[in-house]
């Protein structure tokens, strides 16, 4: 990826910047880079989006490349999709995860599939943003995680970002990616902050956020800090955990994944959405089935609940902590140690 | 006169019956000063002194309620509160033109609905709380759970309808919506449905002009929202939403028709939103203060006691009382919403289904054993 | 004069400009008969000689595509046909007044349609034939491959005519849509952020009067489709879905307009499917034959040759030439569609994404090794 | 479950009917037993649906309680849940599988949720009919999977018959439950016969269609037949095999389908829809969890690719063929036999 930031952009990268300042800038960087990138969605003009992601790109960049649209989703993406085909680029929100819904049917019908129907003529550059998750404290429909619709619909990319960087990295990639992006954002991390560097590995590939010897944590997005938490904690229990940012769910990096589990022979896959037919039981399907012969243990998901996503005073049971994981990785079955 | 008036361009090829009204002003009874305005016949229900005190009271009632819950939300005691501060002419002028029998459908911004109709406040509350997604018995009182999903209550709103009809009742079922969720498809499909079925369903669009931070301009292109009936072949008006006697009024009509068999109206109550989406959002980001301003006397409550005062009707006692009602609900409020409500953690595994799944099972005794564990450290002072 | 004409009502408080016709019976230049009717200036393009011929034409030519097609779905040689006979009339009409830069956007319904704006048969039948999902270029015949989920199209217009504006280019984008295609909530997206961005759009709606057995009765209870227009603040105007001239004169006004920055047009021709839904659809379940019967004699194709007939214009060569042209097209329809196409595997892989990802490497390297031990095993006669 | 024949039925049971007959019946017995479950859709009127399935509902009990809905799918399980929300019990058609997508919003953020939203005050006994999968050379959109996308909805039911006699009795047990239940028909499988048998497991429970000792297929609705082929053919190779059928997904016998893994060490899930994050996951996650030390080999998946659902000519690559399941079969290490 070869994404170069602006003069501004240098000048700030020893200071802190949040996540969602980080999703801004890449934002303009890009819109900057390319003219035919174009952001819309609900409330993301004037206002700057209701997290501030957008934050003054309709004042910079004027209304014909950031504006507000009517309150539809389906209608966004529709529009995106019409804009794609006469050569934009357009990036779209949707306000929260469970808001996507009313798109379903353009994404899983229209977005994943134009490609692959016209044979390549019609490739669709649009990058769709989704901020997922829950811990915010938000009522209900606020806090889906809904990448699993989307992992498993073929023709989409699914990627989600855990640090500052890989946000403002992954997607400038996104959006110079000819081929639709769904870029969920922890929403939980919008406000986490960091030194932005842009020297991450590529799109399609997992990082080694901690190096490990005695079992792999697997996670993504929001869970990668609470996976990393988590592996300060096992050291008091004698535990040495390597952790995994998956960064990319489609593609899907075996080779990262697989090499980790091999080494260590122990895996707990995290993350939010519910567990059964979650994007986990991926993740354990194939690291159970390539990694047969050096599983010291069953592969061990630690999700939320196969339940609706409860309402704020419930949510700190249902979400992946860092005790349920140390539960996890000591059933992990070390008889032999 | 009859107030949802057959257009007076006859020759249009309207089917009979057919009365949206295609003049996009608003129908108004009562003016912004409290003047009587408009052909309303004098016997007609809304204008009872008995009506007007009680709207009155549930006014001052509902007004006492969204501003204790907006202090109490900057107390940090509600998870989030989105005001009608303004909107109750539209909010307590529609429920007091149903029946108990009838259904009605609320989002998230029309508690003052729910108190109005008798749902306890806290129940009221329970969803923006964050301690469950609804709080009352939504059979009982005859109210789906508040919806957020923008638009989709709506389809609900016409099931239901064709489902009392069929069973041969005469329940009206009635959605409140934004304007900025009549963009969405849902709301057309609703709207189609219950016409096409006839169904005895009122569709209300409270249009305050924005949709968050969207003002109606970038929302539509129609010179109403009313105008919208016209496309499904049904009945619509567009009301002064700060006339509470206009709203019941227009209701009333749209509620007896549906119960005739007449079918569903479309309403636009023409309103503002006077504070921000919610206590979260920061409404100076797309907003001037002088909108603000030209709203403030167009007030509803304001209204409707200049035109009580003017009448008498509005003595001391009466005044006194309804202050005391308002007093005591905000007290109420207070001190329930202070207390920590204990919210048990079975219930995330409780109503998923009828009968939980052996997979739920597994995880609420993980839950269980997780939390009995936690305990026991805690005991022991770990 | 001109054909949408603002509503006769002075005063209703419309906005300047707004010109959806309220009268639902549809706008007709050409009766049953032949005849020219209503009012159109004689220098209206669509009345040249040159081009009714070559509207005459193109009809002669869609409906052999229509008719060979049929007969060949029911020799198996295509999976499933739509026919639209009786449709030409919107199906070439509205091509005609189209500019080819101009993008359009078609159903399962509308081979004609692609016939007529120069896509090589076969590559139209593509789709139905089961060979691919499309068959030909989208982007040289700016022509998007046709929508089988319905009114999905329609925002895919509107985002297309918001680009070509924000472009400054003047190119129009028309999607067609059925009238069953109406009622999804897509359809009304679409028409709403269309006209909230005066897209150069046009929405055209082929109301041949049935969704596959629902007729139009259930689908709405509006006595005109083009009503619809209304709620969207945009021009709305219901045509006579079999008179070509009529069809003609109102895409290329509202073509005209878009091009102008006037927004978008949504359009209802009247028209009826004479055949089946599809080859496998049984139509004697759920209509009459007299249904059908009333509608033959007010067929789109006969109705302009009695007038060009009339005129003097078909003359023996003119008929010749274009018998010709349209056996020479069911000729190559019937030998190409004859053979086996070769499809090829390896396709199913190569157009998922760009580049592919390793899982789908993998994948296709398991088949092609499938593929080639089954071959391996043919050959050692296994 | 105590689903009754009607006499008619009864003295029906000696002669063959078809999977698409068989659900008809159970929609009419459902009908004539309980005057509040009512039919609609799409088509479902007098055409009696484009499968035929809901043939002569409307002239038999009239258009009040088997109607044609406008189209549009949102609104047909808008009006569905409230429908439900009055009393009614609603079984609605979609008429192929993806033109469920529109409805995708009233599905996941209501229908799967409205029970546990209001604390059991609303249950939604929904039953939505969805003829799903490949294999009847449909143009694009009218072979997809879904299923994935409920099974991963906490709240929904997912169950899918493979036999006429599972299509008559789940589709009545369906009806009755007081739950939302997606109702997963495998269209291919409409016109296959069978005599009616009313005595099969109940709802959530899977069968055992076939024993066998040396590895288990794992199957659901329309593979089922696949993998009882496959089975018969593996004979000639040496390999008992047994034959799981599902029938449910969620919830998901655990039960059966461990205790078949453990007696055979060895498992092959089989499904149409894509492999990556489909349901087939899900079950590989777990078989390969809890069976662990049973395992003799890694869970394989013999799915459809991660495409696009393929145009007719080229749907017999990507469906799981038998050719393709001995395979998978074959792979499962008897390096020990
Ligand atoms: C389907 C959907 N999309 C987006 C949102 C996020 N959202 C919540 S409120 C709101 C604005 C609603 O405006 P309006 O319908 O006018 O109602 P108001 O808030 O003014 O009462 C938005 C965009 C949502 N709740 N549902
Ligand atoms: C979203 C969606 N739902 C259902 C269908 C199945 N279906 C295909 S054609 C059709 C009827 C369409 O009627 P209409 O829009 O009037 O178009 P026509 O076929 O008459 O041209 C239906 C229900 C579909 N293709 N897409
Ligand atoms: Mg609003
Ligand atoms: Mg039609």
């Amino acid at each position: 990826m070869t994404a170069t930031l602006d003069a501004a952009g240098r000048a700030a990268q020893n200071t802190e910047i949040s996540l969602a300042q980080a999703v801004n800038r890449a934002l303009r960087d890009a819109m900057t880079a390319d003219e035919k990138v174009v952001v819309f969605g609900e409330d993301v003009g004037v206002l700057g989006g209701v997290f501030r992601v957008t934050d003054g790109l309709t004042r910079d960049f004027g209304e014909q490349r950031c504006f507000d649209t009517p309150l539809a989703e389906a209608g966004i993406m529709g529009t995106a999709i019409g804009m794609a085909m006469y050569g934009y680029r357009p990036v779209v929100e949707m306000q929260f995860d469970a808001f996507s819904y009313p798109a379903f049917e353009q994404i899983a019908s229209h977005l994943a599939k134009m490609r692959n129907r016209t044979r390549g003529a019609l490739p669709l550059p649009v990058v769709v943003r989704v901020p997922y998750g829950g811990g915010i404290g938000g009522v209900e429909h606020h806090s889906d995680s809904s990448e699993g619709y989307f992992v498993a619909t073929p023709g989409l990319h699914v990627v989600t970002p855990a640090t500052v960087s890989d946000a403002y990295t992954m997607l400038r990639a996104a959006i110079e990616s000819d081929d639709p992006v769904i870029f969920m954002e922890p929403k939980r991390l919008y406000w986490s902050k960091d030194v932005l560097s842009t020297t991450g590995p590529e799109i399609g590939r997992a990082a080694i956020r901690r190096q490990g010897t005695d079992a792999t944590l697997i996670a993504y997005g929001p869970t990668v800090s609470t996976a990393l938490e988590t592996a300060e904690a096992a050291r008091a229990e004698g535990y040495d955990l390597e952790v995994v940012d998956l960064r990319s769910i489609v593609p899907f990096d075996d080779e990262t994944v697989c090499a980790s589990v091999r080494k260590t022979g122990r895996a707990v896959v995290i993350h939010e959405a519910a567990g059964f037919g979650g994007t986990g039981a991926e993740i354990a399907a194939r690291v159970s089935e390539r990694c047969f012969h050096w599983l010291e243990a069953p592969v061990r998901r630690v999700t939320g609940f196969d339940i609706p996503y409860p309402p704020p005073k419930l949510e700190r049971h249902h979400l992946p902590s860092v005790d349920r994981i140390l539960d996890a990785v000591a059933s992990l079955q070390w008889e032999d140690r | 006169m009859t107030v949802l008036a057959t257009p007076d361009k006859t020759g249009s090829g309207f089917p009979l019956g057919f009365d949206t009204i295609l003049d996009p002003s608003p129908l108004q009874y009562l003016d912004e000063h409290g003047a009587l305005s408009g052909v309303l016949r004098d016997d007609a229900p809304e204008l009872a002194p008995d009506r007007l005190l009680a709207t009155w009271r549930a006014m001052v009632v509902g007004r006492r309620f969204d501003v204790q819950a907006t202090t109490m939300v900057r107390q940090g005691r509600l998870a989030v509160y989105p005001s009608s501060y303004g909107q109750e002419a539209c909010e307590i002028g529609a429920m007091l033109a149903l029946r108990p029998t009838d259904w009605f459908f609320p989002t998230y911004r029309d508690c003052v609905s729910m108190v109005t109709r008798g749902i306890d406040p806290v129940e009221a509350l329970t969803l923006l709380r964050g301690d469950w997604h609804c709080g009352y018995d939504p059979q009982r009182w005859r109210t789906a759970p508040q919806c957020t999903p923008l638009a989709t209550q709506a389809p609900h709103a016409a099931g239901l309808a064709h489902a009392a009809r069929l069973a041969g009742d005469d329940t009206v079922a009635l959605a409140f919506c934004g304007d900025g969720g009549t963009s969405e498809g849902d709301f057309h499909e609703a709207l189609n449905f219950a016409a096409v079925y006839q169904a005895p369903a009122i569709f209300f669009v409270q249009n305050n002009q924005y949709a968050i931070s969207v003002p109606l301009a970038k929302q539509t292109h129609a010179a109403a929202l009313a105008h919208k009936a016209v496309g499904y072949g049904m009945a619509g008006v567009r009301v002064d939403g700060n006339d509470v006697i206009a709203v019941q009024h227009v209701v009333g009509e749209a509620a007896a028709r549906a119960r005739a068999g007449g079918g569903p109206t479309l309403i636009e109550a023409v309103t503002y939103r006077m504070q921000a989406h919610t206590n979260a959002d920061d409404a100076s980001r797309y907003r001037n203060d002088s909108e603000v301003e030209y709203w403030k006397p167009r007030d509803p409550l304001a209204r409707l006691e200049a035109y009580l005062k003017a009448c008498g009707l509005l003595t001391d006692a009466v005044v006194a009382e309804a202050d005391q009602a308002a007093e005591a609900l905000a007290d109420d409020l207070r001190t329930r919403l202070g207390e920590e409500p204990e919210v048990d953690h079975r219930d995330l595994f409780r109503h998923v289904y009828a009968r939980p799944t052996p997979q739920l099972l597994e995880q609420a005794a993980g839950l269980q054993a997780e939390l009995d564990a936690a305990e026991l450290d805690a005991e022991a002072g770990r």
